[in-house]
Parts: C-alpha cells; structure tokens; sequence
C-alpha cells in the first residue's frame, strides 16, 4: 500500500524526524492561510500516488501567499496520468544547498533490507543508480540485529558525505530503519534530505511503501488506505479482491493461479490475439467469484471475448462449470466465451457445459485459437 | 539452510518419501483438515497434527486416527514427525516454522499465502544457521508420486518416473505435470517453491537436490517474471550433468509496478521473461515456449544425453 | 538498580498490564483517602528495597478506610531489615483465586534471557524451585528473534495452567518480555499473577531489576534512583562510587582489583583475622581514592586495622605510595596499616614509605599476618 | 564462535603470536592511545588504529607510526589487521564488536568495562556463528610473552615460557604470574577472560586451546566465586592430558546480593568457592591455597606427568 507523503511526513515526524513546517490542504483558500501562517516562502505539491508530480506540473513555490494561493488554484483538481488531485501539501520551501537520497527497501535476492545513501540525492537519483552506481552507498541489514551504528557511519562515510552531514545523518537513518521495522514497509525513503544554508539536515520528501501482507498488524493505517491504481477498472477490480491487471487488448482472460493465467496471456498473443487483461481468481471457484471476474472484464468496453481457463486441482471441474452456468445466467453477456477446463473433474465439467453459450476447449492452445478465431470473426 | 541436503538411504526422490514422518500443523482448521485427508488418502503418512488448546482431539479417517497435540514439541516427542506442513493464518506463519525449527522437525513445507516479508526474513535467517530444509510460503507443496504428497496438489495427475520438476507457480505446475503424466513420463519429485520475495529453497537449492538423486534423469524448471532466481539457477545449470527443460510464463505481461527508486537501484532492468530465457538458453537449457512442449523436449534431451 | 513495586507497577501499566487500581502514599491520611476512593477492601504495602516484607509485617489487609490508616501508621517508619519504610502502596485487595509465577532473568550459563512460568506462584515460589523444580516450565529467548508466540503457548501449557490462563498469559508474557527488553531489566517478574474470582488475570505483585551498566541510555529511570543498600555504610560508599561490601570482622581490607580483594579477604581469614569489608579501588589509584577509601573503611567503629593490598600493574607503586602518604597526612589515623605494594615501581613505592607510620610487607601473606598481629596486639 | 580455534603453523602460544596484524578500536581516546603505546613498547604489531572522523591522522610512537582509519571496514582493506583491541566507551562497545566481525577481523580482545548485559547477549549470538574468537568483555586482555601483548596487563612481569595461564581476574592474575616468573616458570599465553556475566570465550575454550597448544605444559585456572564456568572446565579438565593447577578466590566472601526469585531459581546454590574447588579437585585438578603456592603445585605437576 502507498501512502502520501504528507502522511509519510506525519509517521517520520513522531519519529523525531525534522520535516520542513506545514500541513496539507484541500482548498486554494486553506493553502493561503498555511503559506501565511508559514509566513515564508512555501512549496505546494499535489499528493497523488504516483511518480513524476514535478514534471506533470504539481509542485510549484509560492513566494507569497497569494502566489501559493493560485498555483494551488490550478493543481487541485489537475490530473496527474489519470489521478485527480485531491490533496495539496503547503510547507516551507528549504533553503537547499545540498540534497542527498536516503533509503531502505527489501533486498529480494540477498533475501534481506537494503539501505542506500547517495551524496548525489533529488529527482535524479535513479539516473545516479544507472550512470554511476559507486556514487550510491548501500550495505544490508541483518535481521538478527538490526542496522547498527557502525552501518551508519559506514554508509556516511563510502557516500562522501561532508563532515557535518556525516555526523548528521545517524538520526535519520536510525528513525527510517526503524519507521521500515515498525510499520512493515516494503520502501522507506527520504529523498531529498535537503542540508539547508544554515546547514541543518530535513527531509524535504518521503516516501513510504507499506507490505500488504502486514496490514493486518496496523489498524492505524487504515485510515491511509484510498484507491492505488490510476486505472479506475483495476481500482474497482482491487475492491472486489480481484487481482486485476488491465492491458490494452480485446480478449478478457481469467484463470487461476498467477503463472497459469499469464501463460495463457502469453499462448493468446502467440495464436495473433491482444489480451485485454490479467485476472487470477485463485483457488476455489466458486460462482459468486465467477460472476464477479466475468462483470469486472467486461467493465473494459474493449473487451470483444472472454478466455476462461482453469485447471481443476484442487478446483473441481464441475463445480466451475456450474459457477459459471449460473454466472451467465444471470448475467447478459454478448461476447463470446471460450471455457477450457482440465484436471479433477474436467469431463464432468465439460459435459455440464455441452449445450450453453459456452465454446468448450480441450487444451489451453486450443481454447487460445477458438477466442482468436471467435473475436475476429465479430 | 540452503546446504541442507536431505537424502534418503536409496537417494529414490528428494526430501520426502514413503518413511516420512508428516505433522500437520493448523490440523483442525477448514484447509488443514481438508488436505489432511487429502494426503491420507494418497497415502502419505501422517503421523500427527497441532492445534494450540486441541490437544487430545483426534482426526479419524478411514482406519487411520491422526492424534492432534498442542505444541510440535509435544507432537514431537509423541510420533516422531520429522516433516511438518503449515496450514495457520498468516499472522502465524513465521510463529509456526519457528516452532517447528525449535522442536527439531527437519523438513518444513508453508503452503499459508499472505506472511509479512518482514516475518519470513527472520525466518530465514533463522533457517540458514540449520541443518533442515523449508519449502514456501505461498506455496503448493511437494510430491514423491506414489510415495508421499505435502501440501494441496491434486494427486492423480502425478506419476512415479524419472523427471524431477521445480516451479515457482501452482496451476502451471500441473498444466506441465499433466502433459508429462500424459505422455508417459513420469516424476521423481515435484516441488513448488513458492512465489513469494524470501522462500525457504529456490530454484538453485532444489537443482543442486535433483543433480544428487539417483532416481532423477532430468529436471523441468517452471518459472515466471521478476526477482533474478532463474537466472542464479542458469548458473548452477551450468555445472549440471542431467538435462534442463524451462518454461518462463509472462512474456506478455506488463512490467510490474515499480516500487519508488529504491526499487529500480536495487533490481535494475532484471526479471523480464526474456532475460531469464536467454539465461536458461546460455547455460544450455533447452527452453519450451508452450508447456505442451515440455514432454517433446525431455524427451530429446534424455536421447542426447 | 532495583525499583520499588509502584515503580515496577507503573510501568508494567504502560505496557497495558492490569494492575490493581491504587496508588502510593507516605502518610496514613493519604492512605485513608485512597482507600476511600478504591472503595473496596485495600492492601498497604511497605515500600522497601528488600526481601520478606510480609513476614516482617509490612504488607496488611484494611476492610475499611480506618483501618487501612491504622495499619499505614504502624508500616510508615517502620524497620525492614535495617531499612526505613517511607512510601506503602494502597490498592484493592486482589479477589485471589489462584496465584501463578512469571518471571524472566539472565540465565548466566545459558548466556541467555530465561523466562519461567509456575502454577504454583505467590510468596513460597522459592520452597517449589527447590522441592519441586518440574513446577515450573522454562525455557530460553533467542536475542536473535525475542521472545515468540509458540513459547508462550509452550510455557502455559508445559506449566499446566488452566484453560482460561493458557489463553490469557500471552499479553503478560509479551509485556514482561518487552519491559524487560526495554528497561534492560536483568530481573522482571509478575508474582503472583491472580486468576480472581471473577476469571480475570491481574498482576498483584510486580518486581524489576534494571542492568546498572545501561542505565545511561534510560534516563528516565533516574528519578527512581535511591539507596539500595539496607547498610548505612555501604550506602555512603556507594555515594563515594567505591565497591565496597561490609562484613563482620575487624580488619579493614583495601586492594585493587575485585580477585585480587576477595584473595585478600581469604589470606587474611587464613591468617586468623578476621575481614571488616572487601574495598575495591580499581584501576589507578589517585590520592583522592585512597583518601576516600580509607575514610570509608573507618565509618565501621569496629575497624582496627587496615591492610592495603596492591599490585602495581598500569597502576604503579611509586604513585600509590604518594597518594597513601598525602592521605595519611591529612586525616587522623589512630589504627595500624599494613601496605603491600608489588608489581610495576614498587620497590621505589616501598622506599617512600619509610619512616612513615605505615608497616610495609613484601607479599601478601606477609602482609596478612603483620595486620593480624598488629591488630590483635592493640 | 566456542568451537572456533585459530592455531599458528608451529603451534606455540594460542591465539596471538608476533605475526598478528592488531588492530585498536577507539585508538585516539586516553586509554586507546596509553595502551597502543605500551603494546607498540612491549613489540606488538599494531598496524592501525580506528576512530570515526579522525580518519589520516598518524599516531607516531618513536620509529612507529600508527595510521588511524573512520571505519574498521577501511582498516582491515588498508592493513590486512586480523586482530582488534577494543577500547570505545561501553554504550558502544557493541557495536564496535559487531564492525569488527563485519569487516572479517579474526580476533577480539574487548578491555572495555561496562557493556550492557543485553548487548552482549546480542554479541555472544552472533559471534557464535562466526569462525573467529573473542576475549572479553570487561577483561585485560591476553599476552604471548615476548611476542605479543594485547590489552592492559603491564607486560614486564611475564616472561616465555610453557605455562598457559586462564583467569577471570587482573590483578590477581598478575600476583599468580608474578610468583611463576620469580619462580622460574615462563608463560606461553596469558588470558583473562574477563569478569562480566557473559563473555566470548569461556574457561572451556581457552583450555581446549591450550590441550591443542604444543608448547603449553601445564595450565593455572584461576576462578572466582559465581556463575559455574569453573564447573564447566572441571568437566573438561577430566579429559584433559596436561595438568591443571587451580586457584578460587573467594572463600570468604559473602553470598551475593540476591537478585529476587528468579535468580535464586536459576542459579540454585551453585557457585560458592567450596563448590569450585571440589570440583576441580574431583577432575583431578591440584587446587591452590595461597597464590604463592602456585609455582609448587605446577613443578609438582609436570614432574609428575
């Protein structure tokens, strides 16, 4: 799950972490009173969950009031690749004279967390990442112990970080260390972490990626939680508890289990067909779960035809079959659906099907070139 | 953990057979009891089951009582289980393998979906400073075909032979398993590794156990996009003596969502379908691009070989 | 450093234990006014850092107001031990149905954290761990992963405690491991915890040792700091910041090194003397420490006799011969010394001495024998 | 970390020898920079030094020069240390072990007094799946006479020779050395395992070292009152084909502060010096009354052996 950075902000700051002075709001008139309140220079950024806000237009300094006022005039309500902007954050601009990237995220391969600290920190550190990789100091953390003190200075000292911020920065990266612990985050970063004229250390920006899995051991977040997808069908998909990821072609597939569906998605595109998505209706197919997959495909107008295709393990085949009986049933369907089923009870189930609107398949390859066949001929 | 190799005395499988001593732990929960049966059915042997404040219960089925204890170590001490399946919420999961690990048990299967990734870290690193072995979480187990199945694979599609699988997915895995069974080639053991982040054994791991069994002629590996395990596994590939089939399911999907820059430093451009194809092919893996290709290509492998 | 039971208490309530609703008092109208508030029959317990308040008569049952005051003014003042009662307790009178044991500690040999749960708890735990050690269920926390849900359920179940404890005892546990992680305790226990009449689990009694070595990073803790010490004398040295234990002998002991001091105490013993106190000045020993040392041994009135035992290794003799001469010059010493100086400059340690009213021995069982005669002839 | 033992080629001393690499952690604090030049005095090889910040600074000691490093990472790569002396105040005492295990130093002597106990547990965890060794906390340190000295022990009154010496104390460690170097009798290593609760290497491992050590004869124990550490090495001494001469301090010292129920529990009534030394005695140990009785026992010993 993401959270807004003005949240983010919120979490690091009862972690003692300094953040520049500020608070978000949802009209131009509140932006006004913040800027005036601040009563010096203030940034207004749009909080939208997702990356390149500053290049689509939605972080501006207003250096009055007024200024802010109307920059906040035209980013609430901007969309920002398909997310409304809802949400301003008005704080103080930083006095920036160095910007640096702080950062832990989950190491996948050396199976722990990764902490990352750049001297070269701001907008372009993932160009840093790519052009010069050594400029980006990074060290694990063991499980075991935690990330220690001698990381710490480790990570300042391989950075190049000057001498102030090098003493500096152990308070950051001991509340984001422990910020990624307590809240299960997948991704915790201040970046920049802005080293002021007066040559104070904030985090000018934060980010923070909370692991789904563990949302259940923070019922404070909850509160966090609003739509994640800049795709409204993968939003309403992700209500239902469908996973859901829309494409671009004609042909729904549903399946379950991840790698078997995009398998399928790969036969399709091998047969000449454009799959119009992924959805992976899991283990146990019941016929509320059948109705909901099939309704929320074909919220995609797109959608010329629709690829059902199980493999009964555990799944009994005829018990698919009829959950999808009764979804069609109740349901006006135009398209064409092409249903394979193998496995545990897989000729039960095709029997089931013999005489509905349904195109019974064999094989995967075979139901992928009926789907083909059937969408082009419409 | 991950130089754990457990062998039987004939080496006719890996990890698991016909003596395997199986604790179920969840044994009384909807899932847990469900495949307890299951497995009772297809013959695995299992000797006891734990649920916390159900001690003394039993699971009768058939003419076999499987006895319910409330601790593994009790369950331990009582049957001698040396082989354990998770089936609790994931909230438990991490609580679960660590008392299991604690009470000695020697193999961990995890089929729960949904355990923190801050959890299995801990475990992990718990897991790598001991002897046995852990397969998942998230995972659908493994199988000696007509020996002993842990975990909620459909039995009947297996057949006893020759071909050892390792798969990251579940419903793919059978797809493959069922063309194999259908064409006649039969299976050493299958595993299912699991599809989450921190796994107990990857692909390498199961490689290296395949490579060591005798009853193993050639391996399938099943894989999909992200992390870079098929790659590592292209590597040890390389230093193999028995045949490698792949498969790389999603090279049509659309790159994952990207997590932040701290996401891009780390993995970079890795984990498309085609680097690990290309990988697998440079390491002298024949790759098949549909699974119904899978049995043609063991097939010319185990000739060449 | 020990804290007293409110303390403990106190902390054991922010970590959501229940306690018994009450609080501390220091004369008996306070006691009276809480026990009004409390409404119900109240305990008065004196507040002391020592063992067997009960047997001395230090914890009462009041059934009213009146006589909880009554009994607080015979506790308040009262003598535990050589130890002033200042401060009693006042809280409900738990409804006492059964009494369990948790505690946890460091178990040296193991190099581990212990926690021990018992059925059996409440004053005669001590008599169980010796008549009946499989009473009480143990095991240890790895500092690599704390204390875990499964032990919890282990403990309960291998204590045998009854169904609605088994499941109530978690919340306990996971407070009085996460008090004792956090306050560095090397003691923490719940003793008894009451199963009352009505089902529920309360802590009744509570206790907690913190580790002196980390009391610098729990500066919380120093408002509790207080004497600790039932002996006058070693509580002022204690003040001095000197290791100082007092025994029951006539000869004042002073060395440097706790080994090297206990050894002394033996050869002395030996020698048929018979130890004051055991007096550890460490490492270095300035003329302010040996002033302060010898100062220190005197507050005991039955001091004859001082041997100082020294073995000069970075600290050398020469140097602690100047300090013993510039601390004799300036206090009124009516009793012999017996300095035995070895090691690093000692002879030249040896030759400053001459003269002077101090007797200077070669070794230390020397030394020992010429305080003992010296002590024996006065 | 206890079954890790680090043998020279020719086997004459334990542990450290004149081709130790030393490092000093917290080398420019007052006790830090005291004891790197009575080390560099005694001939210890003290290649570098450690404190944040002062990284380039040069600690310059007669014809000796100190470089001073911020991290023992850099260290370590710069100088090819092996060993590391510890002299950082206790709140980071820690955390200067864990970067030195980090950065693959080999050995650990850590003088500083005063760690937390739950810190050291932490350590203790971790070093014991790591190869190397640790001395300390809380300890002098440990000395090869005449060819290296590592810690606080003022190095004049030791002498070569083929006593392995192991004790819990200083001072009284060094009254023991004394008598055997007025006594004729020379040391081959000297350690003082230090007094604190938990500690990394305990009375056993230091006796097996000295069992393995070719040129130790004979060894002194000396122990003190609490904890069962002496216990311990009594049961090894039994197995044990050099002769052990013991010395407890302690005899008359009264019971320790009583640390509740839970310490009574735990502990029981082990510990007392009586205990210690029947013990040591049933192992066939010869215990020591006085210090000075000592060299006696020793020459006893090895004439009888």
């Amino acid at each position: 799950m993401k959270i807004h950075e003005y949240q983010a902000k919120e979490i690091f700051a009862k972690y003692g972490v300094p953040i520049p002075p500020g608070r978000v709001a949802r009209t131009p008139e509140e932006v006004k009173t913040i800027a005036q309140e601040v009563g010096k220079p203030v940034v207004v950024k749009a909080q939208v969950h997702v990356g390149g806000r500053g290049k689509a237009g939605g972080i501006k300094v207003g250096n009055t009031p007024e200024e802010a006022r109307s920059h906040a005039e035209k980013i609430l309500g901007m969309d920002i690749k398909g997310l409304i902007v809802h949400e301003v954050l008005v704080e103080e601009a930083a006095d920036i004279k160095e910007e640096y990237y702080l950062g832990i995220t989950t190491d996948r391969a050396a199976r722990r967390n990764i902490v990352m600290v750049s001297a070269a920190g701001g907008i372009d550190i993932e160009e840093v990442a790519a052009t010069d990789p050594e400029k980006i100091a990074r060290l694990h953390i063991d499980p075991a112990i935690g990330l220690q003190d001698f990381q710490i200075r480790q990570l300042a000292f391989e950075a190049r970080l000057p001498a102030a911020a090098v003493r500096g920065i152990g308070p950051f990266l001991k509340a984001l260390s422990k910020v990624y612990a307590d809240y299960d985050c997948s991704l915790a970063e201040i970046n920049p972490l802005v080293l002021t004229g007066a040559g104070t250390l904030i985090a000018a920006d934060a980010k923070i990626n909370i692991d789904d899995n563990a949302l259940f051991r923070h019922p404070d977040l909850a509160q966090y939680q609003e739509a994640q997808e800049d795709d409204p069908i993968e939003a309403e998909a992700h209500k239902r508890g469908l996973t859901y990821v829309r494409l671009d072609g004609d042909i729904g597939i549903i399946g379950n289990g991840a790698g078997l569906v995009m398998t399928t998605l790969d036969v399709v595109q091998r047969e000449g067909g454009r799959p119009a998505n992924f959805l992976d209706i899991g283990g146990g197919a019941k016929a509320e779960v059948v109705t909901k997959a099939i309704d929320t495909v074909l919220l995609d107008k797109n959608v010329k035809g629709i690829f059902f295709n199980i493999f009964g393990g555990i799944t009994r085949g005829d018990e698919v079959a009829k959950g999808m009986l009764e979804a069609i049933g109740t349901m006006d369907i135009t398209v064409p659906i092409v249903v394979r089923l193998t496995g545990t009870r897989a000729a039960e189930g095709l029997q089931l099907l013999e005489g509905s609107a349904l195109t019974p398949a064999a094989t995967m390859q075979e139901g992928a070139q009926k789907i083909v066949s059937l969408v082009n001929a419409a | 953990m991950s130089g754990g190799i457990w062998r039987n005395e004939n080496s006719m499988s890996i990890l698991i057979n016909k003596q395997t001593k199986l604790l179920v732990q969840g044994v009384t929960g909807r899932e847990g009891e469900f495949h307890t049966r299951a497995m009772l059915d297809y013959g695995t042997n299992v000797v006891a089951g734990v649920t916390p404040g159900k001690g003394g219960q039993l699971i009768e089925h058939g003419d076999e009582t499987v006895p319910v204890f409330n601790t593994v170590k009790e369950a331990v001490e009582m049957t001698g289980a040396d082989t354990t399946v998770i089936f609790v919420p994931p909230p438990f999961g991490a609580d679960a393998i660590f008392e299991a690990v604690d009470a000695g048990i020697n193999g961990i299967v995890c089929i729960t979906e949904g355990i923190p990734i801050q959890d299995m870290m801990k475990c992990y690193r718990f897991l790598r400073e001991q002897d046995g072995w852990m397969i998942g979480p998230n995972c659908p187990g493994l199988i000696t075909p007509g020996e002993c199945k842990i975990g909620i694979m459909p039995g009947d599609i297996f057949s006893p032979g020759e071909i050892g699988i390792v798969s990251r997915s579940g419903t793919l895995t059978y797809e493959i398993v069922d063309e194999l069974t259908r064409a006649g080639l039969g299976q050493s053991t299958c595993v299912g590794i699991g599809g989450d982040p921190i796994i107990g054994s990857s692909f390498v791991d199961c490689l290296q156990w395949f490579e060591a069994d005798a009853a193993t002629r050639a391996v399938v590996l099943s894989g999909e996009i992200g992390g870079n395990d098929e790659e590592k596994a292209a590597e040890f590939i390389q230093t193999m003596s028995k045949p490698v089939v792949g498969f790389i399911a999603g090279k049509t999907a659309p790159p994952g969502k990207r997590m932040g820059h701290a996401g891009a430093i780390v993995s970079g451009s890795a984990g498309t379908a085609q680097a690990k194809i290309e990988a697998l092919q440079d390491a002298g893996a024949h790759v098949a691009e549909l699974p119904n290709q899978v049995p043609d290509l063991i097939r010319q492998a185990l000739s060449r070989n």
